[in-house]
């Protein structure tokens, strides 16, 4: 076997086995140099990985060399290869802007025990993306929610305590009821593997076991993805975690159990439950719209930026779920754009939150008058994230945006109340962004005795590639999109 | 007789679960939890499953108990009364346990033999790995090699925990360490327990290894040899002290069980990719894939067995660790 | 014959160890004190641990289960009442001192003895 | 002969009432330690759901014996599968268990409503 073939099981293993040597590395500094050089090489493999698929075709790999339904499979299409590149990137992104900040907040003794678990948060992560084995992906969910849980209980303040043992009970609820579908479902067919499952539930599709099996599968999920009304971990859990560790978690942790979700609802469910369209109808459909309206709402009032932020995030994800819902070609290919481009806005926006939080520890708005006069630059890749988040034209945050108007109209005679919803929230979306760059730029300086400048070269720079990204895949949004309409067309594909 | 027997444990189960509820001291739930598992175990038995039973034992009953009287120690003992609140709990599981009901009348009957369950992938188990791998213990074989990358996994949620506890406990030792008085060190005075434990240690530990290294003829492997070994260790701290046997097997011993264990699992799937073969994939470390096979799956159980013991003694050290220091 | 006679020993010390195990159960819910409870509970860990593994020694012949028999009698004759001794004395050393109660409508003898 | 089949569900019913033990404990109870013992009741409930699956009538533990044929041996995946989600569950207890000891000494109570109190 050659190299390329084996991908899809090195972006797994290089950073899971990196993970127990970075505890080892002891010395200053190496622990981090470690970690870093192990995501970027994942970084590259799923940059490979998707130059692999971009044609349309999907990469599978045996486990141990037995065959599908028997051993463990590993399968790598457009859609788990366009979600690796966020996973890996935003890891690689945060790693290497990671050290002055995590410096400040962790002791250098405890580093890399911390740094590994990074990478295992990582490398579980990546390995829910390219699993195709349903019972797989709860060991993983399980390796990566145990990661960040170490990571956010990292948190200075001792509310990240509370924070973090809220989230563990969630998501071990959430992966149970995940565990109990995943079992009902094999009860009916006897297979783990999920294209095995597509083909064999035929015939059970409508029997009980199944019917709950879905509820579970997509109640589970839904917990771990922060849909509303589940999401009452979330801003808590991203408040006080490392800011650096909330810059790699909100780019990518619930995008992973939301591509499981789809994965699921269009792959294992869809093709033969005739239910399926008014579960996402009746269901899913109207939390997302709650959701985003919302959390929208809420943000607008929060006191601290993170906070803010991640509140954003849950309304943010409600836009996920209203595309997947259409279940359109559109639709979902609008939903898929956005869970990449969410990932660049939302990190981005991390990232400069970590740069000021590195010279100022209180993170309440109100604080932050005036910063923008010491940390010019900061400031303006703060914007440039915000207004992509937003949505203004030529940012990437508009791409997903007009995507997901455009499925909305498509969708039938109601398609105006979700262009609507979409257009009064991305207003609120205005008015948070507005607060925070009001008072960076024009809220008066309070009394400040230390000396404020800049942030660390090493955290700017990073934070400036993040932004530029984000002008850059709204000009040219080739590549996402290639990978978006290949995943739309296999995920629409099984049910037409 | 069984099947009479059974509904009696399984009857026993749902009593001692609204027991361990309902009981406001801590320490009583704990213990009470402990017999669930053993209870749980013995059902897992009944229904033909040895290996988990084991595991169940070894882990839920023994293990678990350990950890959560570690961290009673360092907390609280009793409850506090809760007000409010019941209500929408109870009907939020009291849908929930309907829905599941509900569910259950069209699930197979337990035993059914025309179960899809027993039809589409299991039987393939059955008849191939005489041909393929050629060992007694199926489950032992789906564990380790036709699932191996699962059990890898598995291995790397032990290590994730571990690193974890030592980071949130802090793996440096608390600096009262040394100046504690003889007194707390152990069971030195209980002359009786130190006398038949110091008989016992050595015995758990070679029962340990026999789990170890019999678990490709029958009921064991790596997970299961890892919990009864460190419950051997942690007994002998419990007889003399938490320094004794940190003397015996120091910290860093520990760390490189468990960073040698994960790696030695990861190793072999290493090496299985050079020699030509897919990840995990035994078949090509020797000429005859049927050797290959059972020296990978040697090799393999013998890294779980050593990350399993390291991890749960390094998580029951750093919360013995907390408790000196306090 | 030998057979027949060998099961039915193996019988007879089946039911005396179910009995035991019931007589331990029976004390330990309906005697008055901790000390006198334990003492009844114990009566579990020696007397019917002995007689049940000798009948199933006897079911199971000269094959490796017996020796597995064997092997996890003697461990659990040994842990049996180290874990009652060591129940009793933690009970002793918290404080609860093993006095004889008075029982309602009964006249303790020696009671200074 | 319908009270027998009726009773080759009762697995599945321990299963969904062991469940919901444990989860309303989990919703209800404040206490941080009891909510962590809840969960872990939770989670046993499933492993029994699992092994209940592997049974067959006249089966035996899947460990073939030598020279014996016919002999019908009970599922060996489900078995796997619970293995593996014993482990997790008690890693999982284990971290909770380190956050609650830390969650103890920095706030001094396990109580949820009085450490919502003192923040």
């Amino acid at each position: 076997m050659d190299l390329i073939s084996h991908l899809p099981a090195l972006q797994v293993i290089v950073p899971m086995l990196s993970a127990p040597i970075i505890v080892l590395l002891h010395p200053r500094g190496l622990a981090w140099a470690g970690a870093t050089l192990a995501a970027l090489v994942s970084f590259a493999i799923s940059i490979a990985l998707a130059v692999a698929v971009l044609g349309g075709e999907t990469q599978t790999y045996a486990m141990g060399g037995w065959p599908a339904p028997f051993g463990i499979a590993l399968s790598v299409g457009g859609l788990s290869a366009l979600v690796l590149l966020v996973v890996t990137g935003a890891a690689a992104i945060a790693l290497l802007a990671a050290r002055p900040s995590i410096d400040q907040q962790i002791e250098l003794e405890r580093q890399p025990m911390f740094y590994s678990a990074w990478l295992l948060g990582l490398a579980g992560l990546a390995g829910i993306v390219v699993s195709a084995d349903a019972f797989n992906i709860f060991v993983f969910m399980e390796i990566s929610s145990l990661a960040s849980y170490v990571l956010i209980a990292g948190g200075p303040d001792r509310r990240a305590l509370l924070a973090v043992f809220k989230y563990l009970i969630m998501g071990t609820i959430g992966a149970t009821f995940y565990l109990i579908g995943v079992g009902l479902i094999y009860m009916m067919t006897g297979t783990l593997n999920l294209a095995d499952m597509e083909s064999r539930i035929g015939d059970v599709a409508q029997t009980r076991p199944v019917l709950v099996a879905a509820g579970f599968i997509t109640i589970g999920l839904a917990l771990k993805a922060a849909v509303f009304p589940l999401h009452v971990w979330l801003p808590n859990a991203y408040t006080q975690a490392p800011h650096m560790i909330t810059v790699f978690l909100a780019a990518c942790a619930t995008k992973v159990s939301i591509y499981v979700l789809i994965r699921f609802d269009y792959m294992v469910f869809q093709p033969t439950m005739a239910e399926h369209d008014n579960q996402f109808a009746l269901f899913l459909m109207p939390l997302a719209l709650l959701g985003i309206l919302v959390a929208s709402a809420v943000a607008m009032f929060e006191g601290n930026i993170k906070r803010l932020l991640g509140t954003s995030s849950v309304a943010q994800i409600g836009y996920i779920m209203l595309g997947a819902s259409f279940i359109s070609l559109a639709g979902v290919e609008a939903s898929v754009m956005h869970i990449f481009n969410h990932a660049l806005a939302k990190g981005g926006l991390f990232l400069a939150v970590a740069c000021i939080a590195y010279r100022f520890r209180d993170l309440r708005i109100q604080e932050l008058g005036g910063v923008a006069k010491t940390m010019p630059f900061t400031c303006a890749a703060l914007v440039l994230c915000g207004l992509s988040l937003i949505g203004i034209p030529g940012t990437a945050g508009f791409i997903s945006k007009w995507l997901l108007i455009t499925a909305s109209l498509e969708s039938g005679p109601f398609g105006w109340i979700f262009v609507a919803v979409i257009l009064v929230s991305s207003l609120m979306a205005v008015v948070y962004i507005w607060r925070i760059v009001e008072s960076l730029y024009f809220g008066g300086s309070a009394n400040r005795d230390t000396v404020i400048a800049e942030a660390p070269l090493q955290l700017l720079v990073v934070t400036w590639i993040a932004a530029l990204a984000n002008l850059y895949f709204g000009f040219f949004p080739e590549v996402p999109l290639a990978l978006a309409d290949n995943a739309a067309g296999v995920l629409m594909g099984y049910g037409k | 007789m069984i099947f009479v027997f059974s509904l009696f444990l399984l009857s026993l189960l749902i009593i001692i679960a609204i027991a361990i509820v309902q009981a406001k001291n801590l320490f009583v739930s704990v213990m009470l939890l402990s017999i669930f598992s053993l209870l749980m175990a013995t059902n897992f038995f009944i229904l033909d499953a040895a290996d988990v039973a084991l595991t169940e034992a070894a882990v839920g009953a023994g293990i678990t108990t350990v950890i959560f009287l570690s961290a009673l120690a360092l907390t609280a003992q009793r409850e506090r009364k809760v007000v409010g609140g019941r209500t929408i709990a109870l009907i939020a599981v009291g849908v929930l346990a309907s829905l599941i009901i509900y569910a259950t009348f069209e699930k197979p009957r337990l035993g059914d033999p025309n179960a899809p369950v027993h039809q589409h992938v299991a039987p393939w188990y059955l008849e191939k790995t005489p041909e393929y791998i050629d060992i007694p213990n199926i489950v032992t074989a789906v564990l380790s090699s036709y699932r191996g990358y699962d059990t890898l996994g598995e291995v790397f949620v032990v290590f994730t925990a571990c690193i974890g506890v030592l980071f949130i406990l802090g793996a440096k030792p608390a600096s009262l360490r040394g100046e504690r008085n003889v007194e707390r060190a152990g069971l030195r005075h209980h002359l009786i327990p130190q006398v038949v434990g110091r008989l016992l240690v050595p015995f758990i530990v070679l029962f340990g290894l026999y789990v170890q290294f019999h678990g490709e003829y029958g009921p064991g492997g790596g997970f299961q040899a890892g919990a009864i070994i460190a419950t051997g260790v942690i007994l002998y701290a419990l007889l003399e002290g938490e320094a004794a046997a940190l003397r015996a097997i120091p910290r860093s011993v520990l760390l490189g069980l468990v960073v040698g264990g994960a790696l030695l699992f990861g190793g072999v799937g290493v090496v299985c990719m050079f020699m030509g073969g897919a990840f995990l994939d035994y078949s090509v470390l020797q000429s005859d894939p049927v050797w290959g096979q059972q020296l990978g799956i040697v090799i393999i159980e013998a890294g779980v067995g050593m990350a399993v013991c390291g991890a749960l003694l390094s998580i029951f050290h750093a919360f013995a660790a907390r408790e000196i220091a306090q | 014959m030998i057979d027949l006679a060998v099961d039915a020993l193996s019988w007879v010390l089946l039911a005396l160890g179910g009995i035991c195990v019931l007589i331990g159960g029976v004390g330990a819910l309906r005697f008055p004190t901790f000390y006198t409870r334990t003492h009844a509970a114990s009566l579990t860990d020696t007397m019917a641990t002995l007689l049940v593994f000798s009948g199933l020694m006897l079911q199971a012949g000269f094959t490796l289960a017996t020796l597995k028999l064997l092997a996890i009698m003697l461990f659990l004759l040994l842990t049996g009442p180290t874990a009652t001794y060591a129940l009793a004395n933690a009970a002793l050393e918290s404080g609860l001192k093993p006095e004889a109660p008075t029982i309602p409508g009964r006249t303790r003898k020696k009671a200074d003895s | 002969m319908k009270l027998l089949e009726l009773l080759g569900y009762y697995n599945y019913w321990v299963f969904a009432i062991a469940l919901v033990i444990g989860l309303y404990a989990v919703i209800s109870k404040t206490n941080l330690i009891k909510k962590l013992i809840g969960l872990s009741i939770f989670q046993s409930a499933v492993f029994l759901m699992y092994i209940t699956m592997d049974k067959v009538e006249g089966g035996t533990a899947p460990i073939i014996k030598a020279g014996v044929e016919d002999q019908i041996y009970s599922n060996p995946l489900p078995q796997v599968l619970i293995l593996t989600a014993i482990v997790v569950g008690v890693s999982t207890l284990a971290l909770g268990l380190a956050i609650v000891v830390r969650v103890n000494e920095r706030y001094g109570t396990i109580e949820e409503s009085e450490i919502l109190e003192s923040d």
